[in-house]
């Protein structure tokens, strides 16, 4: 009976605690908790910190997205409602919640009530398989990062459901554009997973982190570059968000949407940066492993640093158009992809395990050939996209 | 069978983020191409020309500030030029510099207005929108300074303009003049050479300069399609002849040529201030005229080059002390005729830069 | 500067191309018939000598006998400009004849006239109402329109 | 090179993130106005004014509202009126300053405030006696004589009738 739980318990400390704790309560000789009653509470407490810490978080998050687009704006972001507007979020969601919840004529009622729950669980269970520090994750999925590919794909049809649902142009736009571009960046995102996949040789997040001697961002630059472009084209943020694009489609796929199923699909695309920062602190940046500070701590100043870059690079870039986004996973990241995938390949098969000297040798390696790759291509599609300066020199000549 | 497609028809506005007030166009797409645009106006229909017949000369300042109301200055420079022509008032010279300061003041306004409003449409979340909008507040600040109000100016009256500028104008405009040219670099080093932005405008929305001139277009519009008119030059009014200033002009006209059009435009601009500062003559800065214009019966036409291309005002007189008939020849409306040509064969994304490029106002459009 | 045409000798030339086309003239400006408006219009056009190639507007006002049509015509080649109006008698059923195939920057500018003084113009190809919505009663920039005519 | 022109951009993003905010916290802290600033408690003087209603005729929109009856003090030529109504609507003011500009007597002027905000629009109608007991922060607006005394509204104390007149 007790066998089925045995890798669970072992493999994570606190449920290990607090199942241990739970089947060792005596109350007059008698355990009142049965075996598995102990196995729910404790897995049912665990998720449910866990959620919400990751909604907290979020939640604080935008506040803090806000404010620093507003510093990189030049101004001060929102800050009336608690000290420096930290309450900002509460009020939102108490705004969002007591809005009146609208449903145009003409939607499919089903798929639409529907989509917004399908688009905000698959980034939840991202942090399902995420290890936060060693021995602190809900679960050591030997598959983690099949199990994140995989769920990430859902919200494509939660996406094609809200814009097909809604029965409005602009959300049928939207939806359309986030199918093609969520299902292209598929691709390149698995390839450059794949180059660390074949360094570590399991699947399971926690050994990806454990068995990266040094950050993978070092012996896998080309990779990193893919992935940090694939992810946020797969979240659509700025430059790739296409799907919303709020100066062409007014709210893309959500545009019909209100109050607090319209706050779902915000919720959501606001925990997926998080997520992202968690995936690439893991596969990247060696997770929750750093000098004196504690596992947790490293770990979310990791995810912060990505979480900052994203929001920059969010606050700078302009939107580019489909037929460029799919141009640019299909001819820029899809090839380097490939590249990556072969030069790694044949680097595993030259030094099997490589430990010590060969990684630098490695690094030096894919560092060349990133940098080689990047100009190349770079050179390709320059051509066209110089700057003019010609607007003045005319003005004489004619 | 063969399967069948069909095209879709939107309705984007008369409420959308980005028409920039209440434009609609109804626009037919082939998945994301466009294969028609029918503009469709009047959301914003105020009737001012109409307006206008019932109100005196000086009255009708009031009414033109609500045409473009981010170029009120230009406006008014516009009317008070036709009802001079019409009635032969001529303004003091100090007046007329001080006319010259305040329209070029204005062109900068409404450029960074329209290039910030451009970025935004290309999708950079308003940043590049707000560092325009912070240098817009300068100059709004000055003219507060100048005449009490930041938008809805009515600064200039027939045979001058009303008061003549206090001395912390001058200091405000000296700083101005040395800090905004590193400003429009900042701009440019931020946006100019962005890579997205420039696969995103260039060679999109491309309009040849026959086309240009037979639909009538003016402005940045026509000189990105390579045509070097500007009235100030070709047909110059206060003081532009004494001024020595450059016409930019494109090469392909498409919607980056009217981007770097309008940067180049407000660097062109400074150094018409630079020199107005240098050489203004103290005087008097109104004509000698009665309160109540009389003009004689008759019509005049006067124009200028707006930030928006020319704005003209054709006012027919009876001799009393309102005009007959006040025709404005509005920029914007005009300068949309060619939306259609810019349009087709293009993306839906193109829409919306291509109409950002375009740069109207509704208040004008519809009038 | 942009000079004005000499009104006199382009009468002159405009008599010649069609006769007694033209009405009257003064400095700048020159009365035409206005029926033959659009044969006028690219005559000025297609002759080098004037050559014509931008409009700068299309107005009409209203002098409760007649309709005045006036179009500003200038050339960006050549740097000069011309008024050329034409009065039509009549209050109601006014037709002139359309100038967008000569330029097109007169389509939304002919709407516009035909929206708010009801002057129709043939060969429009899309002669619809501009601001006002279709089925607005009368025509408001007349100066015998009454806001609500009972 | 491809990506140069985003560096930049970044670069020029980056060090705006330290830069001082151009905003301001309105509530708790004002932007100044000019001393020019057309604003909307207007001044008005009743020991300047005729009740010649320059002003109502000068009005583009019509909204300022003036009845006398004669016989008076405020005597400026020929015969004397007292004015019994003088009310400015500012619900439908554009504070295009006409009124001002038109009174021969400099007996109003514009005001410098614009926290005026109502719940009722018949309580932006601002009558005679609210006009007359206002404090007073003139607007230079059209007033050559103020600007020629260094006045500001903000800054210095209101002044009396017999100061803000032209010699």
């Amino acid at each position: 009976m007790d066998n089925a739980y045995v890798p669970f318990k072992e493999a994570n400390a606190f449920y290990g605690n607090l199942y241990q704790f739970l089947t060792d309560l005596t109350i007059f000789g008698v355990s009142p908790i049965p075996d598995w009653l102990a196995y729910l509470i404790a897995g049912f407490l665990i998720v449910f910190s866990v959620i919400n810490t990751v909604v907290i978080i979020t939640t604080l998050g935008t506040w803090v997205e806000r404010r620093l687009i507003a510093r990189f704006q030049s101004r001060l972001g929102p800050n009336r409602w608690g000290p420096w507007g930290l309450l900002t979020p509460i009020a939102d969601a108490v705004k969002l919640l007591s809005k009146e919840d609208t449903k145009p004529d003409g939607v499919d009622s089903w798929v639409f009530n529907l989509a917004p729950l399908m688009f905000i669980v698959p980034p939840i269970l991202i942090f399902a398989v995420i290890p936060y520090s060693h021995n602190a994750y809900i679960s050591n999925l030997n598959i983690g990062i099949l199990f994140i590919i995989a769920v990430t794909t859902v919200p494509t049809v939660a996406m094609f459901m809200a814009g097909w649902g809604s029965g409005n142009r602009y959300s049928l736009f939207g939806a359309m554009r986030g199918v093609a571009q969520l299902v292209s960046y598929e691709v390149p995102m698995v390839l450059s997973i794949v180059g660390v996949l074949l360094f570590v040789g399991s699947l399971s997040m926690v050994d990806i982190v454990e068995r990266q001697f040094v950050p993978f961002i070092l012996v896998q630059p080309l990779g990193f570059f893919i992935f940090f472009i694939a992810i946020s084209a797969e979240m659509n943020r700025s430059p790739f968000d296409i799907v919303e694009a709020d100066s062409e489609l007014v709210a893309g796929f959500h545009t019909e949407y209100s109050g607090m199923k319209w706050g779902t699909f915000q919720l959501a695309e606001f925990i997926a940066p998080f997520g992202a920062a968690s995936i690439m602190t893991t596969l990247f940046l060696k997770g929750w492993e750093g000098p004196i500070l504690p596992g947790p701590l490293w770990f979310f100043l990791k995810v912060g640093f990505v979480w900052f870059i994203l929001l920059w690079i969010r606050a700078t870039l302009p939107r580019l158009r489909v037929d460029q986004i799919m141009g640019l996973a299909w001819k820029f990241l899809f090839p380097l992809g490939l590249i990556n995938l072969f030069v790694t390949a044949a680097e595993v098969l030259a030094w099997g395990d490589p430990t010590g000297s060969e990684i630098w040798l490695m690094a030096g390696i894919n560092w060349t050939i990133a940098v080689v790759c990047l100009v190349i291509s770079s050179h390709l599609v320059s051509a066209k996209l110089t700057t003019r300066n010609s607007v003045l020199e005319n003005a004489g000549n004619n | 069978m063969p399967i069948r497609t069909e095209p879709i028809t939107v309705n984007i506005g008369p409420q959308h983020p980005s028409t920039h007030g209440v434009f609609r166009m109804r626009v037919t797409f082939d998945g994301e191409m466009i294969i028609d645009v029918e503009p469709i106006f009047g959301y914003l229909h105020r009737g001012s020309e109409k307006l206008a017949e019932e109100r005196t000369y000086t009255q009708v300042i009031t009414l033109t500030d609500r045409l473009d109301y981010v170029s009120s200055m230009s406006n008014n420079l516009s009317y008070v030029l036709a009802v001079e022509k019409l009635s032969g008032i001529v303004p003091p010279e100090r007046a007329m510099y001080l006319r010259v300061i305040v329209a070029e003041l204005q062109r900068i306004v409404s450029h960074l207005v329209a290039t910030g409003f451009f970025l935004n449409d290309v999708g950079a979340l308003a940043t590049p929108l707000m560092y325009c909008f912070r240098e817009r507040e300068k100059i709004l600040d000055m003219f507060e300074m100048l005449c009490g109000a930041r938008i809805t100016l009515s600064f200039m009256r027939v045979g001058g303009i009303f008061q003549d500028a206090p001395s912390e104008f001058w200091e405000a405009l000296t700083d101005f003049l040395e800090y905004m040219p590193g400003y429009i670099d900042e701009y440019e080093r931020l946006i100019t050479g962005n890579e997205i932005l420039l696969s995103r405008t260039k060679d999109i929305g491309v309009l040849s300069s026959e086309q240009a001139i037979n639909s009538s277009i003016s402005g940045p519009i026509l000189r990105a399609s390579g045509v070097k008119w500007d009235l100030r030059k070709a047909d110059p009014y206060d003081v532009y002849d004494r001024m020595e200033f450059e016409i930019p002009v494109g090469t392909v006209g498409d919607n980056y040529d009217r981007y770097l059009i309008r940067i180049a435009e407000m660097r062109e601009s400074l150094k018409i201030l630079q020199q107005c500062v240098n050489q203004i003559p103290d005087g008097p800065i109104r004509a000698d005229t009665a309160n109540l214009i009389r003009p004689p019966v008759g019509d005049a036409y006067g124009h200028v080059e707006g930030p928006k291309g020319e704005l003209g005002f054709y006012l027919v007189s009876d001799g009393g002390i309102s005009p007959y008939r006040c025709k404005i020849r509005s920029s914007s409306l005009i300068n949309l005729t060619a939306l259609k040509d810019m349009l087709v064969d293009t993306k839906l994304a193109d829409m919306i830069v291509t109409f950002g490029s375009v740069d109207i106002n509704m208040g004008e459009v519809d009038r | 500067m942009t000079s004005v045409l000499d009104a006199e000798s382009l009468a002159r030339k405009l008599n010649d191309f069609i006769p007694d086309v033209v009405e009257g003239h003064s400095e700048g400006d020159v009365w035409v018939k206005a029926e033959s408006i659009a044969d006028v219009c690219s005559q000025l056009k297609n002759d080098p000598e004037t050559n014509m190639d931008y409009l700068v507007s299309v107005s009409a006002v209203d002098y409760i006998e007649y309709f005045e049509m006036v179009y500003h015509l200038r050339s960006i080649s050549l740097n000069h400009g011309v008024v050329l109006k034409s009065k039509c008698w009549g209050r109601e059923d006014i037709e002139v004849p359309s100038v967008t195939h000569i330029w097109q920057g007169a389509d939304f500018q002919e709407r516009e006239v035909y929206d708010l003084m009801g002057i129709h113009f043939n060969g429009h190809y899309n002669l619809k109402r501009l601001l006002l919505w279709e089925g607005f009663p009368g025509h408001p920039q007349r100066k015998d329109y009454l806001e609500d005519p009972r | 090179m491809y990506g140069l022109g985003i560096a930049k951009g970044l670069a020029v993003t980056f060090r705006n993130l330290f830069r001082k905010p151009f905003t301001v916290q309105y509530p708790e802290e004002a932007v100044p106005q000019a001393a020019r600033f057309r604003g909307e408690e207007f001044g008005w003087f009743e020991e300047r004014c005729t009740g010649c209603a320059s002003c109502a005729k000068y009005c583009p929109l019509g909204i300022i509202k003036i009845v006398t009856h004669p016989g008076g003090s405020n005597m400026q030529e020929g015969q004397s009126y007292t004015v019994d109504t003088f009310d400015i609507d500012i619900g439908r003011c554009m504070f295009c300053g006409l009124c001002v500009e038109a009174c021969p007597y400099d007996a109003l002027f514009m005001g410098s405030g614009f926290e005026r905000g109502q719940y009722v629009r018949d309580d932006l109608i601002i009558p005679i006696e609210e006009l007359k007991s206002a404090e007073r922060r003139l607007s230079t607006w059209y007033r050559p004589q103020l600007e020629g005394k260094n006045y500001h509204p903000h800054k210095d104390e209101p002044l009396s009738w017999e100061e803000v007149g032209r010699k």
